[in-house]
Parts: structure tokens; C-alpha cells; sequence
């Protein structure tokens, strides 16, 4: 099962080389590569359940002197959601990309921020986790230049920009850590930091950094013209997944490394800057004019959730209570990955079909693409958070611990900001109804309709109904 | 004896250095900082070299001293001919 | 030399890093502020210099000052020199407006705390003994690591994942270059005595490229330094008007391009095949092994620091012969 | 404690503060591309520092070698970053 | 799982999986949507047969299915879930045939049936839910699958209503699942039990208790459409005829008070609620919405608006009748859960009728259209006079179990004033309706004329179900004393809700 964890960064890394290396076959190598990376997912999961949290050493060297991966429930979940969503964007991109050469661009890069997120799931190690976060900024705006207009290079920079500065924050505070533990090792930390101005000074750093590639409001400025602007499986993939993986690294510091280090105090700045991305982000993204906008907006609130559970998580006494609220942020992570990544493939199909994504005149082209139209909706449940989706067991959690530790206002957050998400997503569907006729089949492009439609309904139904084994899996920590 | 020789060496280079620098801040225009630099850096470049290699043990550590001296010499020749050069151009130009 | 005399040094080299660090970004003049960091980037070789961590020196001067310093140069905007006002968002700039100097105080008060926290944070752990574990262990495992320069040994052997993933990282920036389109137009055919200079330059380049990978098991030196060196060699050809300067075409360019990761991982997975650890050389192996990868790694890495430096996907040889014989009648003068 | 250690160190602080401040307020991409690399040198003279041991002492190899591989990552983000502002600057003349 | 176990889910599933089906049709095979429908309908309805007979002889079927640790969806047949289930089922039915006959050749039918499905199954859901959490859950699920029932038209009015609809259920759904949590952390795991669990509860807990009831019933009360609440309702007019016929009969509207009722009854229990001292509050609400409903009824032109604001006030009869403290009251709000529904539905079917065949939509419009259309006017008295409460139909026995429910628990002096002063305005809104159609003189032409006059009034599809429903709510009053009649239903619940 450990090489699972190899071939989780190996196999998209070769598929790298080989799409480099073929480009007239490259649909075809990446496809398998995914397939492949997909299947380690798979087995890396099983592993998990069955037999516990694992890890590998890099070389043989023991940790410490070596590098050690290191897979538990926790990132064993979110490496199935990237494995599951690239693989859907990709059978998508297969479809999007119709010239040869754009085909022979966008492959490398894709598979190589396919490696750098795997890689980032199962660091275990400061420094390392600092080379997969630049890989992911780099490799992501690489992707997201591959938009072609101007905009999409101007906010790519603007990206690349604040991504580089959020690395290097990170990696102040790592350098800061090793000055003052003598150790990089994820699992080794724990035992050894201390409460004191070495640990806080780094772990607001690395934070800061984070958060800046997280997007989390105020920081979040660079996010909509970037994600809004780039090729639509690149940008499933950047909302999805990307600004996921900074945030994993946040909870994995806050929640593991330095759980003895972190204060209420500082859990609810998050929050609070959480409710303030939730509110603001969903109110930008109902006066959005384009989907993809929309969308983009979207992500920015949706993300804000996930902090609004750092001050209930750090009021709740350990215990099952406990876990419960912290199995409601990983169910909200991933239902928002899945629905996420599908809303775009649906927004890019509606772009590519119809030409636009202009939300005020759609009118008619949910008649043409029923099945898309659809898979927005299924989306929608999702980002409402209504039920059976994923979202609405991790919005029960949410208002769960709320009232637990008796913090309303984040109640009052969450209520407000579901019901202005229902106002965005509407306020699309609304246009579903015309009085144009259906096609005759419900779903007339199928390798571009299927990757959104199944997406969203693994976030709108699958989660939300099949979620129970999540809480099982997260006990299963390093 | 010849702690006493590299010294001296070593503090004419770094007069020669002075000296160019100082040119580089007060003379009037391009060609005669570009002069100032480049003849008197290469000469204190020379001078600081030499004295170090007076004051090493090894000879081929004396010998790496040289090369460093041609290779800047060459360098510093030649970016200076670039400049005055461009800068000559751009006059006709005008 | 004793202390103080050290001491002075010391403080005399921060006073010029410090310097020419705020120099460089005081300026609006961007030629003027890539200048000067090119010379902050070699005071600060000379300061790793002292600080005993010669690898570092080595890679900073090539590539930190050099190279990062060809490439800023020559995005500096041609048309603009001296000025900084023309670029993307005018409504940006620096002005007078009372709402942007409470801005600028703003954010320099939070550099300023920033660096406050941060130098108290350091003191902190500087304070304590330093944790000798990692050094120890390093040392102690140094013979079973094929190379005796501990930190090829960390780079290569002990953290080779790391910089498998660097090498990965360095594909990606120029995949994204090629992505963003063809080269910059070339240089203008140098006149003789430059060319003069870069005739035997070059192969003094070649030359030290494969010393310092050769010499980068036991001593500083490794394919990162190697590979900026030959680099080098091709970004002064690029200087004296040379279109080609050394990089192939095709499929050739995308193995050597490849070649870094590929090796890398070629060795990792067979070592993986063979029941070995990935990336567990065995150590008796390790050496040639190590000096494998670095040689496929320094390809690699010239190849793309060079391509980074061209900006973007080479033309193809005919049009770029056309566009050269264009330019070479232009500067007729 | 070292003097060296500690002068380098909180020099590293002061070019880190002074690269994220140029980082963000200057206007000109390339020179916020020069920031951010006096940023980098100055997390990576931290490194450096910490590693030092004092005059005639092996220095700790670790950090000499994250920071030869930070080198070599922001080499390639400020490629890409340079290319990206050539890609801007070039559409805007064309305009 | 046994086939106990089963039972609940296979009821749920009998429409839902033929809805699901259904998306996925080609828009042109009509023939397969329809079998698949019918099939669906009258599966159920044999499933649910097995159901009445089982929980009549005290079988359990529950179905479990964990979703996240101590939050399970809990599928459970107790008499007052078999209720709603049975009507449901049976009006579904009905409903399938007539909404066959009414979008003969319109387009989208493969989305309208679809929903149509998704809609009965969550209603069926809400129903058999064993829990407030498996509750909320069908409830927004309704929520959702009626959103597109009511916008189906695509006109901006449709569209426009239908947000309205949504923007009333989703701010509900929100305060109900904040009521919902928060007793899920105070009491744990929620579970419909009958007599509530909360009376158990440490005396410090009842302020919040309190505040908690408000919220369910606040979150309810949209969709049960209590005034302030009820403002979506008559903006949800414009969806198809069917559409309105089951979102007021059963789906909607009902669940709503079948929600308030599950929270009095198996929440609270009727016995704490009344020592929380909630239960006149909310009879007071029930009593003020029947009562400004029917007002409000008596100035509508528009007859599917008129009948909107008569469902209104009707429909808070029922929490009416959950208010008033003991067994006689109880039956009556809860017998009236099915009586109202067949007399309503009866109504909108008719409304469809006029409308699709004729073109009428207006009270005025309606003068003498008895003789044009006998079976179907008919049908409209039939349920109005029940509405009305005119004995033998199914309407009186409400109002004479709330009737006599106040007396017994000595609330009459406000309850009786409130029927006797709906009851005439009931009248009022009604009678002047009958008198137009049966004996004014007929205009000299319909507005518009769509289905001449052949072999039936209108076309078999639309004429069958009003004549069965209406035949139905006769049924239920005539027949009120015979076993598995809902008057019995209501008896044997409220006989185990109290414990006699």
C-alpha cells in the first residue's frame, strides 16, 4: 500500500515527461496517467482504512535525515477528491482542447500540478511542502495562462505574484522553525514545539502565507479575475482543488502541528475573517454578471465556511463532539471540490456551445443543454448546502458546534450566507425555463456533459448520502 | 618580510580603487568615468591580486589569483568598450 | 585576522547588502533597480562566502545575481528607459494623493513589525543551543551517500525528493514560458572585440560547467552551479547576435528539457522495481548514480534557464535565420 | 549566541521586511519581481545563518542545501513571472 | 434488512426511481414516460396498502441508514405517517392521470414528470420520516422539487413566483434546520416519538425550548402558509393546474402542517407543549390565518387565487385543530389533513378543467357553466359545499371534531366564533360561485374554447379525477364511522398519541 503512495507522485510526474515527450499521443498518455494515478488513490484509501495511517521514508533514509511521506484519513480523502475531479476535468479537456498544439501544452502542465497536489497530500515535511506549494503556483498559473486573452495573463500574473509571496512567507516561517527545533518532520513537530515567540512568529507566517494562496478574505482579491479568466478544466481544478490544498496545509498546522501552539483568540480572527469571505463573497458573486465570475465569487465564500470552523474547533474539548464538527469541515471541503469542479465544466460548456457565459442572457441555452443545465443545479444544492448533499452534513456540524460553544454569530453567518448562495444559484436557474423545446436526447455532447454531471452528483448525492465512512476515515490521523 | 610586501600591494590596489571610484563620482562624462573605472580597477584589481598571492602559501592558489585578474581584465576591457561604444552610437544618432 | 577586524568586515558587507537591497527598490527606474540588485545578489555571494556556505555562493552568483539578473534585464521595457510610468496599471503608480502615502505608512509600520516579530522570533532560537541531530545524522550517513560534499549528499541523496520536484518545478516555469509564445527577438551582432571575448569565453564556460559537476561530490560545485554556467555560455552568445546559441530543436529540446525529471525518476522507479526504496541508491552505486542524474539534471537546467532567458519557444531555424539577416541589415551603421 | 549568527540573522529580517514592502507597494511588475527575490535572499541569508556554527565549524549542511534549492525555484518563478510581464508589456504596445 | 425493513424504502422509491428514469427519457417517448408513471403510482399504492394493514396490527417498519455519526435517516410507518402516505399515494395517482391529460402535447414533459415524481417521493419521504433531522431533509428536498413544478411555465411570472416560492421556503428550511440543530444538541437524536420526548428535559432547558418551538413552527409555518407567512402562495398560483392541485392539497401546504403537528404531537408532545404554554399561541396564529384567509378569498376574482387564500385559511384547521388539548380536537385537525385535501384538490382540478377547456380563470366568467360542463361543475359543489362544511361531506366531520374538541377542552370560547365566522365566510366565497355556474344565463361564448364539447364535457384524462376525488370526499363523510375511514384513522392516532 505504501507504493501507492510513490505512484500517487511518480505516475502523473512519468505522464509529465511522456506527454513532453509524445505530444501526438499525449490525450491518450495523460488519460491513462490519470486513470492510473486514480487507481493509487484507490488502493492508498483502502490502505488507510484497512490498515491505518501510513508513511514511506524517501530513499530509506529515516525521518528526519530523509524525507517521509504520510498518508492518513484525512489526506487520503482529499487525494481521492483530487484523483476523482482531475480525472473528470481531464476526460473534459480532451474535449475542450480541440488544436493539436494547445493539447501538447496544456498536458505537461496539467499532470504536473496533478503531482504537485498529490505531493502536497502527503508531504511530511516543511521544506518539501514549500517546493510542492510553488510546483502548484507555478504549474497553476502556467495552466491558467493557457486562456489565451490578455486578461487571463494579466490575472495570472497578478496570481503568480501573490503566490510567490505567500511561498515565501511559508517559507519564512519554516526557516524560522528549523532555527528553532532543529527539525522539518510534520509528525516529529508535535513533540517539540512549545508555545513562545519561535512557534507563534512562524506559524502567523506560514498562515499569512497560506491564506494569501487560500484567498481567504481580505486576501482573496486576486482569486475571481484568475479563476474567472482561465480555460474551464484548468479552472474547476483551481477552485476545486488549488485553494484546497493551501487550506489543508492551514488546518494541518493549526489542528496537528501546532495544536498545543494555537489560541482561541487567533482561531476566532480566522473565523471571523471567514464570515466576513462568506458574507462578501457570496454578495459579490449575486451581482456577478458572468457564470464563471459567479463562480469564482463563490469559491471565495465557500472557503470562508471551512475557517468558520477553526474557533468551534478550538473551543470543543477533544473528544467525539469534537470530531464530529472537524468530519463536517472535511465533508464541506470536498462536497465544494466536487461541486465546484463541476459547475465550471458546466460553465464551460455552456461558453464553448453558446459562446458566452453572460448570465443575463441565457435564456434558451438551458434548453439546449438540458443535462449541463442540470449538473448547475446539482452544483447548487451543493453550495446551498441543501440536503442530500455533502454540504448540508457539514452545514449540520457547523451549526452543530455553533450552538455547542454557544458562538451564534457564526450561525447567523451561515444562515445569511446559505440563503444568498440560494440567491446566486437561482437567480441562474431561473433562466433554465423557456419556452424553447428540449433536444430530443438529454445529454447531447456526452465526453464534455458527463465529467460535470457526475461531479456534481457525487457532491450533491453521493457524499451526502454515502458520507457516514468520512467521520470513520478522519479518526484515522497520523 | 613578505607580510609586509603583500600589505603594501594590497593597499596601492585598494588606493587604485579608490581612486576610480571616485573618478566614477566626479568626472564630467561617459568616456572619462568609464576611463577612470576601468584603468584604475584593473590596476588595483592587479595590485590586490598579486598581494595575496604574496601572501598564500600555495602556488597554485597564486596561480588561481592570476586568472581571476585575466578574466576581469578581459571582462572589464571588453564591457567597457560595449559601453563606450553603444554610447558612441547613440550620439550619432541624435 | 582576529574579531574585531572580522567584525568590521561583517558589518561593512550587511551595510552594502542592506544598501543595495533598499537601493534597488527606492528607484523607479526599473534598468537602474535590476542593476543594483544584480549587485546586491553578488555582495550577497560574498556574505554565504563568509558565512562558510560556499555551494551557496557559488549558486547565487551564477544564478541568483547572474542569471535572474540577465533575465530582468531583459524584460526591462526597451522603450522606456529611465521611467517607470508606462507599465500596466497607471492608476497604480506612486502619487501624491494623501490616501496612498497613509497606504505607503501603512504598509511600511507592517514590514516593520513584521521584521521586529520576525528578529525577535529569531533571537529566540538563536538563543538556545543549536540542534546538532540533523547535522550529526547527516555527517554520520555521508560515506553510505556516495558523495562526500554533505550538501550534494542532503540535495541528492537524502533529499532527492526535494529536488526531484525542484527539477519538476523548473520544467513547469518553462513549459509556461513556451506556452506564452515564441522568443524575443535576438541581439545584434556584436562587434569584434566582444566577439573576440566570447570565442574563448564560452568553452572556459563549457569547461567550468563540467569541472564544477564533476567536483560537486566532494567539493562545491553540482549540477544546479553546473548547469547556470553553461547557461551562461549560451545566454553571452545570445549577447554577441547568435540566434541558435547552442539549443536544438524538436523532440531533441524537449528530452534535454525532460531529461532532469526524467532521469531522476527513471532511477527512482528502477531502484523501486528492484525492491530498493524509491530513490534508495544502493551505496555502492550512489556515487555514479548521483553524478547520473546531475549531469542529466544540469542539462536540464541550462536548457531551461536558457529558454527562460530567449522567452519562449526558439523559432525555427529557417525563420530565425531570415529574421537575422533582417536585423543584421538594419544595424548596418 | 554568535555576533555573526545574530548580525546576519536580523539582517535577514530587515531585507525580508524591506522585500515584502517593495513587494507590495511598487507599482512596476518587474521591480515587484525584484522584491520578491530581495524577499527570497533574505529568507535564505536566515538559513544561512542558522546553519553557521562559528569560524573553523562545519556548518550545518540542511540549510545550505533547501537554500540551493530555493535558489533554484525562484529562478524559475521569476522566469515565468518575466516572461508573463514580456507577454503583458508586448499586447499593450500593440494596442 | 428484512422485508420490514424494506417496506418504507421501496414506498419512497416506487416514485422515485421512475422519476430519476424519467429525466433521462427521450423528450418524444411519451407512451414509456406514461407507463412508467402509472406503474410507479400503482405500485405505490399497493405497497402502501401492505403498510395500513401492518401498522393497523402494530407491525414496525423503519428503516435506518446512518448518513454521519448520530445523524441517521430514519424511514418509520406510524398511523399518522400511513396518514399522509395513503393520501398522498392516492392523490398522486389521480393527479398522474389528470397532469397526463393536461400536458398533452405541451413541451418539457420529461422535466415536468420528472419533478412530478421527486416531488411525490419527498412528500412521501417527509411522511414516513422517523426523525426531525430525516424531516428537514424531505422537506427541503421538497422544497427543491416543486421549485421547477411552479417555474415550469418559463414565463416571467412563473419564474418570478417561483422565486418568491423559493425565497418563503429556503429562509423557513433555514430556521428549521437551526430549530432542528439546536435540539439536536440540547436532546440528541430527535425521533417522532408519540407524546414527545422533550417533556423529560431539565426544567432550565424550557426557555430555549421555547425559542426552538418558535423556530420549527415559524419554519413550518411558511410552507403551511400561517399568516405572515402565506405570502408566496398565491403567487405560486401560476404553476399548471396539477402542479397547484398537489402543492395545495398534498405536497406543499400539507407538509407544512403535517410538520407542526409531528412537532406538537411526537416533538414535544401535545401535554409539555401546552405546560410550555405554547399551544394557545399557536392556536391563536392557526385561528387568525383561517380567518383572514377567508377574507381575503372573498375579494378574488381570479379562482385559482380565490381557492389559493381558501387554502390558507383551510389548511390552518388543521393546526387548529393540533392546538386544541385533547383526543376530539386532535382527530379534527388531523382528520381534516385528508379531508381538505381531496375537497381541495377536487377544486383545482376543476379550476384546471374550466380553464383548459373553456378558457376560463375568473368567477365572473363562470356564469352558466354548469350546463356547458355538469359533471365537473358537479365535482366544485360537491367540494366547495364540503369547504363549507355542509354535511354529509367530508368537511363537516372536521369542523364538528374541532367543534367539539374546544368544548371538551373548554376553548370554545374563542375556537367556536372563529369556525362559525369561517364557515360564513366560507359560504360566502363559495355559494356565489355555485349560484354563477348552475343558474346564471351562459355568456354568448366561452374565452376561449380549447376542447369542444364531444363524447365527455371535456377530454376523459381531465374528467375522471375531479369526478373520483369528489366522489371520494362525499366517501369520507358519508362513510366517516367505517373502518380504515380517516375518521377512524385519526381516532386510532389520537388514541396512541394520548395513550388511551
Amino acid at each position: 500500500m505504501t507504493d501507492a503512495m510513490i505512484g500517487l507522485v511518480a505516475l502523473p510526474l512519468t505522464g509529465a515527461v511522456a506527454t513532453l515527450l509524445l505530444p501526438r499521443s499525449a490525450t491518450v498518455v495523460a488519460i491513462g496517467a490519470g486513470l492510473a494515478t486514480t487507481i493509487a488513490a484507490a488502493l492508498l484509501l483502502f490502505g488507510v482504512a484497512n490498515q491505518g495511517a501510513l508513511h514511506y521514508e524517501m530513499g530509506g533514509w529515516s525521518t528526519g535525515l530523509g524525507i517521509t511521506l504520510r498518508a492518513d484519513g484525512l489526506s487520503a480523502l482529499l487525494l481521492m477528491m483530487t484523483s476523482l475531479v482531475a480525472l473528470a476535468a481531464s476526460v473534459y479537456a480532451s474535449a475542450y482542447f480541440s488544436a493539436a498544439s494547445e493539447r501538447a501544452r496544456f498536458w505537461p502542465l496539467w499532470l504536473l500540478l496533478w503531482t504537485s497536489l498529490n505531493a502536497l497530500f502527503l508531504s511530511g515535511d516543511l521544506f518539501n511542502l514549500y517546493v510542492t506549494l510553488e510546483l502548484l503556483g507555478l504549474s497553476a498559473v502556467a495552466l491558467a495562462t493557457l486562456g489565451g486573452k490578455r486578461a487571463a495573463a494579466e490575472a495570472a500574473l497578478r496570481y503568480l505574484l501573490v503566490g510567490l509571496l505567500g511561498s515565501m512567507l511559508f517559507l519564512a516561517g519554516v526557516s524560522l522553525i528549523y532555527a528553532g527545533y532543529g527539525t522539518l518532520d510534520l509528525a516529529t513537530l508535535p513533540r517539540v514545539v512549545e508555545p513562545g515567540p519561535i512557534a507563534w512568529t512562524a506559524l502567523a507566517m506560514m498562515t499569512t502565507g497560506l491564506l494569501l494562496k487560500t484567498a481567504l478574505f481580505p486576501l482573496h482579491f486576486w482569486l475571481p479575475p484568475a479563476h474567472a479568466s482561465a480555460p474551464a478544466p484548468v479552472s474547476a481544478v483551481l477552485s476545486a482543488l488549488v485553494v484546497k490544498a493551501a487550506f489543508y496545509l492551514v488546518l494541518r498546522l493549526w489542528l496537528d502541528v501546532f495544536a498545543n501552539v494555537v489560541t482561541p483568540v487567533a482561531a476566532n480572527l480566522l473565523g471571523l475573517l471567514g464570515a466576513c469571505a462568506v458574507l462578501w463573497g457570496s454578495w459579490r458573486a449575486l451581482q456577478a454578471e458572468r457564470l464563471k465570475l459567479l463562480a469564482a465569487w463563490s469559491t471565495v465564500a465557500q472557503l470562508g465556511y471551512l475557517f468558520l470552523f477553526f474557533p468551534l474547533l478550538l473551543a470543543l474539548p477533544p473528544g467525539p463532539t469534537r470530531d464530529l464538527a472537524a468530519g463536517g469541515l472535511v465533508m464541506l471541503a470536498l462536497t465544494h471540490g466536487f461541486a465546484k469542479a463541476g459547475l465550471f465544466l458546466a460553465i464551460g460548456v455552456i461558453q464553448q456551445r453558446c459562446g458566452h457565459d453572460t448570465i443575463r442572457d441565457l435564456d434558451g441555452t438551458a434548453q439546449h443543454l438540458p443535462a449541463t443545465t442540470f449538473a448547475i443545479a446539482l452544483a447548487g444544492v451543493a453550495l446551498i448546502g441543501l440536503p442530500p448533499s455533502g454540504a448540508f452534513l457539514g452545514k449540520w456540524q457547523l451549526l452543530a458546534g455553533a450552538v455547542e460553544t454557544g458562538q451564534w454569530l457564526w450561525l447567523v453567518v451561515t444562515a445569511t450566507g446559505s440563503l444568498l448562495a440560494a440567491a446566486y444559484i437561482f437567480r441562474v436557474l431561473g433562466h433554465a425555463f423557456g419556452h424553447q423545446p428540449y433536444p430530443n436526447q438529454p445529454v447531447t455532447v456526452a465526453r464534455e456533459e458527463w465529467p460535470a454531471l457526475l461531479l456534481t452528483a457525487m457532491a450533491a448525492l453521493v457524499l451526502g448520502l454515502g458520507g457516514a465512512p468520512v467521520w470513520k476515515l478522519l479518526e484515522i490521523g497520523t | 618580510m613578505i607580510n609586509l610586501a603583500s600589505s603594501i600591494l594590497i593597499l596601492a590596489g585598494l588606493f587604485f580603487y579608490l581612486a576610480g571610484s571616485i573618478g566614477l563620482l566626479r568626472l564630467p562624462d561617459l568616456y572619462t568615468r568609464l576611463h577612470a573605472l576601468t584603468k584604475a580597477d584593473n590596476l588595483g584589481l592587479g595590485l590586490l591580486a598579486a598581494g595575496l598571492a604574496l601572501h598564500s602559501q600555495h602556488l597554485l592558489t597564486s596561480l588561481k589569483l592570476l586568472l581571476i585578474w585575466l578574466a576581469v581584465l578581459a571582462a572589464s576591457a571588453t564591457s567597457a568598450h560595449l559601453i563606450a561604444r553603444q554610447a558612441r552610437r547613440q550620439e550619432t544618432r541624435r | 585576522m582576529n574579531t574585531t577586524n572580522l567584525l568590521v568586515f561583517d558589518g561593512l558587507l550587511l551595510f552594502s547588502i542592506v544598501g543595495l537591497a533598499w537601493a534597488s527598490l527606492a528607484t523607479t527606474d526599473e534598468r537602474r533597480s535590476v542593476i543594483l540588485f544584480m549587485a546586491f545578489g553578488l555582495v550577497l555571494a560574498v556574505a554565504w562566502g563568509r558565512l562558510l556556505a560556499p555551494d551557496v555562493a557559488l549558486a547565487e552568483a551564477a544564478i541568483g545575481a547572474g542569471l535572474s539578473g540577465a533575465l530582468l534585464l531583459a524584460a526591462v521595457r526597451k522603450q522606456s528607459p529611465g521611467s517607470s510610468h508606462t507599465h500596466a496599471n497607471p492608476d497604480r503608480n506612486y502619487s501624491e494623493s494623501g490616501a496612498k502615502v497613509v497606504l505607503q505608512w501603512l504598509v511600511t509600520l507592517l514590514c516593520a513589525a513584521l521584521a521586529g516579530t520576525l528578529a525577535w522570533a529569531l533571537l529566540h532560537a538563536l538563543s538556545s543551543a543549536p540542534h546538532d541531530t540533523l547535522p550529526r545524522a547527516i555527517s554520520d550517513n555521508l560515506v553510505a551517500s556516495g558523495v562526500s560534499n554533505p550538501v550534494t549528499a542532503v540535495l541528492l541523496n537524502f533529499r532527492a525528493y526535494d529536488t526531484l520536484l525542484e527539477l519538476a518545478v523548473l520544467l513547469t516555469a518553462v513549459l509556461g514560458i513556451f506556452s506564452l509564445g515564441q522568443t524575443t527577438p535576438g541581439y545584434q551582432p556584436a562587434g569584434p572585440v566582444f566577439d573576440g571575448l566570447v570565442r574563448w569565453l564560452v568553452p572556459v564556460l563549457i569547461l567550468t560547467a563540467g569541472y564544477l559537476l564533476w567536483v560537486g561530490a566532494h567539493a562545491p560545485g553540482g549540477a544546479f552551479q553546473a548547469g547556470a554556467t553553461l547557461a551562461a555560455a549560451g545566454v553571452v552568445l545570445r549577447l554577441t547576435g547568435r540566434s541558435r546559441i547552442g539549443l536544438p530543436d524538436g523532440f531533441v529540446l524537449r528530452i534535454i528539457m525532460a531529461a532532469g525529471v526524467g532521469v531522476f525518476l527513471l532511477v527512482g522507479l528502477t531502484l523501486l522495481l528492484l525492491g530498493r526504496p524509491f530513490l534508495g541508491y544502493p551505496p555502492a552505486w550512489a556515487g555514479a548514480l548521483i553524478l547520473l542524474i546531475e549531469t542529466a539534471a544540469m542539462l536540464s537546467i541550462a536548457a531551461t534557464l536558457l529558454l527562460a532567458f530567449v522567452g519562449g519557444q526558439p523559432q525555427s531555424t529557417a525563420v530565425n535565420a531570415a529574421a537575422n539577416r533582417q536585423r543584421e541589415e538594419n544595424s548596418r551603421c | 549566541m554568535l555576533t555573526a549568527q545574530v548580525l546576519y540573522g536580523l539582517t535577514a529580517c530587515v531585507i525580508v521586511a524591506l522585500g515584502l514592502r517593495g513587494a507590495l507597494l511598487h507599482a512596476s511588475l518587474l521591480q515587484r519581481v525584484v522584491a520578491i527575490n530581495v524577499m527570497g535572499a533574505g529568507v535564505f541569508m536566515l538559513l544561512i545563518a542558522v546553519a553557521y556554527r562559528g569560524p573553523g565549524l562545519p556548518p550545518d549542511p540542511l540549510p545550505h542545501a533547501l537554500v540551493l534549492t530555493g535558489i533554484v525555484v525562484a529562478v524559475s518563478a521569476t522566469a515565468l513571472a518575466l516572461a508573463l510581464a514580456r507577454r503583458l508589456h508586448a499586447e499593450q504596445d500593440n494596442d | 434488512m428484512n422485508w420490514d425493513a424494506w417496506l418504507p424504502v421501496l414506498v419512497v422509491a416506487s416514485s422515485l426511481l421512475p422519476g430519476l428514469v424519467i429525466f433521462f427519457l427521450r423528450e418524444g417517448s411519451h407512451r414509456l414516460r406514461t407507463a412508467l408513471n402509472l406503474v410507479g403510482a400503482i405500485l405505490k399504492l399497493v405497497l402502501v396498502g401492505i403498510l395500513i394493514w401492518g401498522v393497523f396490527h402494530e407491525h414496525v417498519y423503519e428503516s435506518r441508514w446512518t448518513l454521519a455519526p448520530g445523524l441517521d435517516l430514519v424511514l418509520h410507518a406510524d398511523t399518522l405517517s400511513v396518514l399522509f402516505v395513503t393520501l398522498s399515494t392516492v392523490l398522486w395517482l389521480v393527479t398522474t392521470v389528470y397532469a397526463i391529460g393536461y400536458l398533452e402535447n405541451a413541451p418539457h414533459r420529461s422535466r415536468f414528470f420528472g419533478f412530478f415524481s421527486l416531488c411525490v417521493s419527498a412528500t412521501v419521504g417527509l411522511a414516513l420520516a422517523g426523525n426531525l433531522f430525516t424531516f428537514v431533509i424531505f422537506y427541503e428536498l421538497l422544497t427543491l422539487s416543486t421549485y421547477p413544478l411552479i417555474a415550469h411555465r418559463g414565463t416571467p411570472e412563473a419564474v418570478r413566483g417561483a422565486r418568491i416560492y423559493l425565497a418563503y421556503t429556503l429562509g423557513g428550511g433555514m430556521l428549521l434546520l437551526i430549530g432542528t440543530v439546536w435540539l439536536h444538541v440540547l436532546a440528541g437524536p430527535t425521533a417522532f416519538v408519540e407524546g414527545g420526548i422533550l417533556g423529560r428535559l431539565p426544567a432550565e432547558y424550557h426557555p430555549q425550548l421555547k425559542v426552538i418551538f418558535l423556530l420549527l413552527i415559524i419554519g413550518l409555518g411558511v410552507k403551511a402558509a400561517l399568516v405572515p407567512l402565506h405570502g408566496w402562495l398565491p403567487q405560486a398560483m401560476v404553476a399548471p393546474a396539477p402542479v397547484s392541485a398537489l402543492l395545495h392539497a398534498v405536497a406543499v401546504v400539507k407538509a407544512g402542517a403535517f410538520g407542526i403537528v409531528r412537532v406538537v404531537y411526537d416533538v414535544y408532545g401535545v401535554n409539555f407543549t401546552d405546560q410550555l404554554g405554547l399551544l394557545t399561541g399557536l392556536g391563536i396564529a392557526a385561528a387568525i390565518t383561517i380567518v383572514y384567509g377567508s377574507i381575503k378569498a372573498l375579494f378574488q376574482d381570479n379562482l385559482k387565487k380565490r381557492l389559493a387564500y381558501s387554502t390558507v385559511s383551510q389548511v390552518s384547521y388543521i393546526a387548529l385543530g393540533t392546538a386544541i388539548l385533547g383526543p376530539i380536537g386532535t382527530i379534527g385537525g388531523i382528520v381534516h389533513l385528508v379531508h381538505q385535501g381531496i375537497m381541495k384538490i377536487t377544486l383545482f382540478f376543476t379550476a384546471g378543467n374550466y380553464a383548459e377547456t373553456l378558457g376560463i380563470h375568473k368567477v365572473s366568467e363562470m356564469n352558466g357553466v354548469g350546463r356547458r360542463m355538469p359533471a365537473t361543475t358537479l365535482a366544485f359543489s360537491v367540494a366547495a359545499l364540503g369547504m363549507i362544511g355542509v354535511p354529509p361531506v367530508a368537511g363537516f366531520v372536521s369542523k364538528w371534531y374541532l367543534g367539539l374538541g374546544a368544548l371538551e377542552a373548554g376553548m370554545a370560547a374563542w375556537v367556536m366564533p372563529v369556525l362559525i365566522i369561517s364557515s360564513v365566510l366560507n359560504a360566502a366565497y363559495f355559494l356565489p360561485v355555485l349560484y354563477r355556474a348552475w343558474f346564471r344565463e351562459p355568456g354568448p361564448a366561452w374565452p376561449a374554447e380549447h376542447i369542444p364539447a364531444a363524447r365527455f364535457e371535456t377530454s376523459a384524462a381531465l374528467l375522471w379525477p375531479p369526478v373520483v376525488t369528489a366522489t371520494l370526499a362525499l366517501a369520507a363523510g358519508l362513510f366517516a364511522a367505517a373502518p380504515y375511514s380517516p375518521l377512524e384513522w385519526a381516532t386510532l392516532i389520537a388514541h396512541r398519541e394520548y395513550g388511551l
